[in-house]
């Protein structure tokens, strides 16, 4: 019989607030574990205790193969009970990791790729800018990335883009770092410039901001995929908990799994107008 | 544990006619069709899988969010999303054959029509084994009323999934009433081969802070750990209201869990939300009966069922 | 939080002719007779005190294990132990008329007749503002059902006790039905002044290493977070379903929680299970709301009451 | 208004296995903590988490002041959840302490006194004879205790006990230290020279073992105290949770709780026939 897939036990190796309520966790996984592509997500649970009592789902912000385990990070930010359960686990913590699942982001082959996060949204986007960099075959490819946060304590992740991006700018809703504004507002001052050139944008944060850049990107020819978020009960496309409202090629509605068929989905195919 | 096979407790029970190799089956809606589980377990060592609900037409199912974690508990208001049954014939029934397990298809309707309807269609299905049918369902003849919480409109869909197969039948009773008791004999004078239980209790859960439902749905249904108290004893209560097989089930998330229901003397267990917390769960529940039979010394899973001494010490 | 008193919200709220400092009471069964937490919480903080429920004669209660812990929730069977009537009104309720809180007596019976004689007897006693009239109690002319498991005995006993007193009668509704409304719609016609729900849950537990009930009685209520979600549901459809406030419980542990019943529209709260866990909690509860209300702005708790959003976005 | 009760926050000083399956847990509480007399206990609960729900009841197995705190120390074996939880916490970890609660052992005035411990009922003992060592007042008493575990390697407490003790006599149920049988039956030998001298008895353990402990004292005049276990919610006398069933003057039988007129109890109180 083929190899099973299983939910593998991982030991804490870090686990570090590196903005305000926003934390990385560094978790060394012991079994297989495939390779991740960006925009892939784990689901995640601490190894002891009953609450809570499903696993939650992250996306994969890093992954290191160190001979037999690999390491995985991710980034999150303390929203309930299950990401305050997370933020008081400690090194040498026993935890249970189901993954990668889900669709991830296409490798894109343009000349310049655009990043738009949204508080914790950057995570997926630092594996993939990481990612492609490394993947670069000739032509070098021109990243740019548009961060969004409420204030400037809560930029958690921009430093780790900086590493791959040509440039990075900042909005917070505050204006205490960057632009102040959304994400998408100071997006929309330079999306018309990016239309002449090969462009394709990558993006993850809070669903009004998938829904304001649609808008925003509404009219220009740019290639478009977005990593949606849903609650999540099985993360294996099991319960259809995590259903997301599509437009179907007949121009109907439908719904379709965030897990399974996401949750990288392609801009078009969502239905932004309501939920 | 035990090594040797030849001293290996018996696991295997009946449901009626329906062999099962042991008593851990997956519950309906929560385990998909099968498939999305085969990546992580081999399906042929479960005693039954039922599969996710089953109507005539496909139906989308509700507005998200769906669902909702409360404590110890899942709410849900996928609303029945199902691909159809004559999409389920040919896009899912193929898989399921190539399986070595009992397979339960789960029905529902809006009508006892179409609860025969499904039935009949199914009957004729190879890979489907027995019916559980699924009475939690608002009867549309009837201003919206869940057919299982009347005793005499469980009996009426009863009485027509048995006229339209000669699969055994399940029906599969809700919580939501005053005296399961009562619905449960309604159930068994009309025919049922076996009853399950619980379906999932109504409840809702509000975000305080934006003042709205956590449900697109308003009203979900909770499943998990919270609700196996009032699992148990409605099992407890059927088992001794009826003579034909009880299949218990209701926040089992593993063995000792899965031996309550048994003790109290459901002949088999469902095994729902824990099947989302690990995709593997239900096998560590068949190993964990397994050994709980050899540390106690009995030898046959039958020898355990029903067990429950309530005698004052 | 707020420190001048001037800005502070108004907590006040009315339960028909009945009127709360604040919509937090301690729930009956949990919290004595007032006298065990006097040494913990300042008892004239409180919105209100039901006391432990009490029946004409002195009942002993059941044999241990009387609780059982289950996953976020309370299994109990005391099994209505009190002193009896003629007894609170010489040994308990002297010390309540020292306190300056509202005193909500809860009463249950085991005849219409047994319920109206209690309601008589504490109309006259000072400290007693108001009575709860648990309905979950089996009838003894009826075979053992619950009161509260019928709409029609249930309207009986509340008729009964309005006859026998000019206090405000809240009748405690049981969530072991199929349909709470249709009891809450015959209740409110039978003249009670207010509702109040939900009662325990009916559940058992099993040990499985000794295959015996972990509760002596076998069978208990539920209580505690667990419940929660069927309470709040519970609440809202009754909430709905009749024009007489509704007092709202079940699993509430902190201010959130009890936010959840208020915004669903419930006129108050009680607390219960939460009392065992920090008998200091219903204070921790009413500063949360309290700052709640701070929180989003509103100077009156009335404002919230009710305003739960169910349109879709 | 008089000094409020209420719940004390402690933090872990330190929590370590010291026989198998057998912990013992140290608590510095911060607020005003009553003197604690022997036999009583306190409820106990991790100070994060919802797991489990209630707090847990355990005998004080030691107090100290130090200026401003106070230190306790509970002895308590792993049986559930709860236990399980409370194995998992860690120096400098948050808990919730009320207490002290109930009615603990009467101090004895005797020449010899008698202690009578079924595995972690040896806890309230270790206080109780390190209290009455420390109030000697003239005459030097003799301290006899009978210590009862399964097997060797769960006795726990033992060496607590001989610092206050003349003697420390164990059984197991498989004789693999001291005698072999239960501690009851250890007694019994002894018991007949026990009845010339002014000799009292405290007791604490499994309700079997002091029902077997009511019964070979019977018939000898030989005061016994007894510390009883029963499952609690409240802890305080609300519930009604944690009734024992005790024989009443007249004869009948009564119910009463083991957290307020408890949980030690007059031997002869206790309605030892069924329960
Ligand atoms: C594919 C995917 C990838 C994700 N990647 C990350 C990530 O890299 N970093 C990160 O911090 N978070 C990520 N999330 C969101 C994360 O799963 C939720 O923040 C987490 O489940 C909240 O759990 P909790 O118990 O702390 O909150 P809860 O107590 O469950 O809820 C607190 C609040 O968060 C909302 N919420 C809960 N779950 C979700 C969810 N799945 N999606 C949207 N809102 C939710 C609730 O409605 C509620 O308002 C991702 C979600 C998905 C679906
Ligand atoms: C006054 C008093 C003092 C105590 N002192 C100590 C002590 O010093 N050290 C110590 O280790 N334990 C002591 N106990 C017992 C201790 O409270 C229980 O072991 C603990 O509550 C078990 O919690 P759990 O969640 O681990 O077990 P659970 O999962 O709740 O139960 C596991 C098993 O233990 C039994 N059990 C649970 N609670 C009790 C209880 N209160 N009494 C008897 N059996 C119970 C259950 O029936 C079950 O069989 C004391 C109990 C009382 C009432
Ligand atoms: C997400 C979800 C979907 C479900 N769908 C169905 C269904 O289609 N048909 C059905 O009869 N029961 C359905 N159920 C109920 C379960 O089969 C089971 O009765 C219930 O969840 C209690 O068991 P558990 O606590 O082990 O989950 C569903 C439950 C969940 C959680
Ligand atoms: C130990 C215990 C005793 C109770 N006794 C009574 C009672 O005497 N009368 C009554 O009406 N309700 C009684 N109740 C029910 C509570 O008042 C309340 O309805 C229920 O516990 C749900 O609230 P909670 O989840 O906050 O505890 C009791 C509950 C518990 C846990
Ligand atoms: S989370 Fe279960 S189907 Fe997607
Ligand atoms: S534990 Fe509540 S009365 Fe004793």
């Amino acid at each position: 019989m083929e190899q099973m897939r299983k939910r593998e036990t991982g030991i804490v190796r870090s686990n570090r607030e590196t903005a305000r309520g926003h934390y990385v966790i560094e978790v060394e996984l012991s079994g297989v574990f495939d390779v991740v592509s960006p925009g892939q997500f784990v689901m995640f649970r601490p190894g002891t205790g009953e609450t809570p009592l499903l696993s939650r789902p992250f996306s994969v912000c890093s992954q290191t193969e160190t001979g037999e385990t690999t390491k995985i990070e991710l980034l999150y930010r303390v929203v309930g009970t299950g990401t305050a359960r997370m933020a008081s686990l400690r090194q040498g913590d026993t935890v249970n990791v189901l993954g990668p699942l889900g669709r991830g982001f296409d490798m894109d082959k343009g000349s310049r790729l655009i990043l738009v996060a949204g508080g914790v949204g950057v995570a997926p986007l630092i594996f993939y800018a990481g990612r492609r960099r490394a993947q670069e075959d000739g032509g070098r490819v021109r990243i740019i990335a548009y961060v969004g946060a409420a204030d400037e304590d809560s930029i958690a992740g921009a430093d780790r883009l900086e590493q791959y991006c040509d440039e990075v700018k900042i909005a917070t809703d505050d204006g205490s770092r960057g632009f102040r504004g959304t994400v998408t507002e100071l997006f929309r001052n330079d999306v018309k410039h990016y239309g002449k050139e090969a462009s394709v944008v990558r993006a993850c944060g809070p669903r009004a901001m998938l829904s304001a850049l649609a808008e925003v990107l509404d009219g220009h020819d740019i290639a478009c995929q977005v990593s949606m978020e849903e609650r999540m009960a099985c993360g294996i496309g099991a319960c259809l908990g995590c259903a997301v409202r599509v437009r179907l090629d007949d121009g109907s509605v439908g719904y379709r799994r965030v897990c399974k068929e996401g949750p990288v989905f392609d801009m078009e195919d969502i239905d932004w107008h309501e939920d | 544990m035990k090594t040797d096979d030849a001293e290996r407790p018996n696991m295997a029970v009946s449901i009626g006619r329906l062999m099962l190799k042991n008593p851990v089956i997956t519950a309906s809606g929560t385990f998909g069709y099968g498939e999305e589980f085969a990546p992580y377990l081999d399906l042929g060592r479960l005693g039954g899988m039922v599969l996710k609900g089953i109507s005539e037409k496909p139906r989308p199912g509700n507005p998200p969010p769906r669902i909702a974690e409360t404590p110890s508990g899942l709410l849900n208001a996928i609303g029945l999303e199902n691909v159809g049954v004559d999409a389920f014939v040919t896009e899912k029934a193929p898989f399921l054959e190539t399986l070595d397990t009992t397979v339960i298809a789960n029905i529902f309707g809006e009508s006892a029509d179409e609860y025969a309807r499904v039935a009949g269609k199914l009957t004729d299905v190879k890979c489907v084994d027995a019916l559980e049918v699924n009475i939690s369902c608002p009867n549309v003849n009837r201003g919206g009323m869940d057919f299982g919480a009347d005793p005499e409109q469980a009996a009426e869909v009863t009485r027509a999934v048995k006229e339209a197969t000669d699969l055994p039948v399940i029906v599969k009773l809700t919580p939501n009433v005053t005296d399961i008791t009562a619905v449960a004999r309604r159930v068994e004078a009309a025919g049922a081969d076996a009853l399950s239980l619980i379906n999932t209790i109504r409840g809702m859960s509000v975000d305080v802070y934006t003042a709205r439902p956590r449900l697109a749905n308003v009203t979900g249904g909770l499943s998990g750990p919270a609700i196996r108290p009032v699992a148990v004893l409605m099992v407890w209560e059927t088992v001794q209201a009826v003579s034909i097989p009880v299949i218990g089930m209701g926040g089992i998330m593993n063995a000792r869990d899965a031996l309550e229901f048994l003790i109290a003397g459901a002949r088999a267990v469902e095994v729902g939300t824990a099947n989302f917390v690990n995709p593997a769960a239900v096998l560590d529940i068949i190993d964990g009966i397994e050994r709980h039979l050899g540390d106690a010394g009995v030898d046959d899973i039958n020898d355990i069922i029903g067990t429950l001494d309530c005698r004052r010490k």
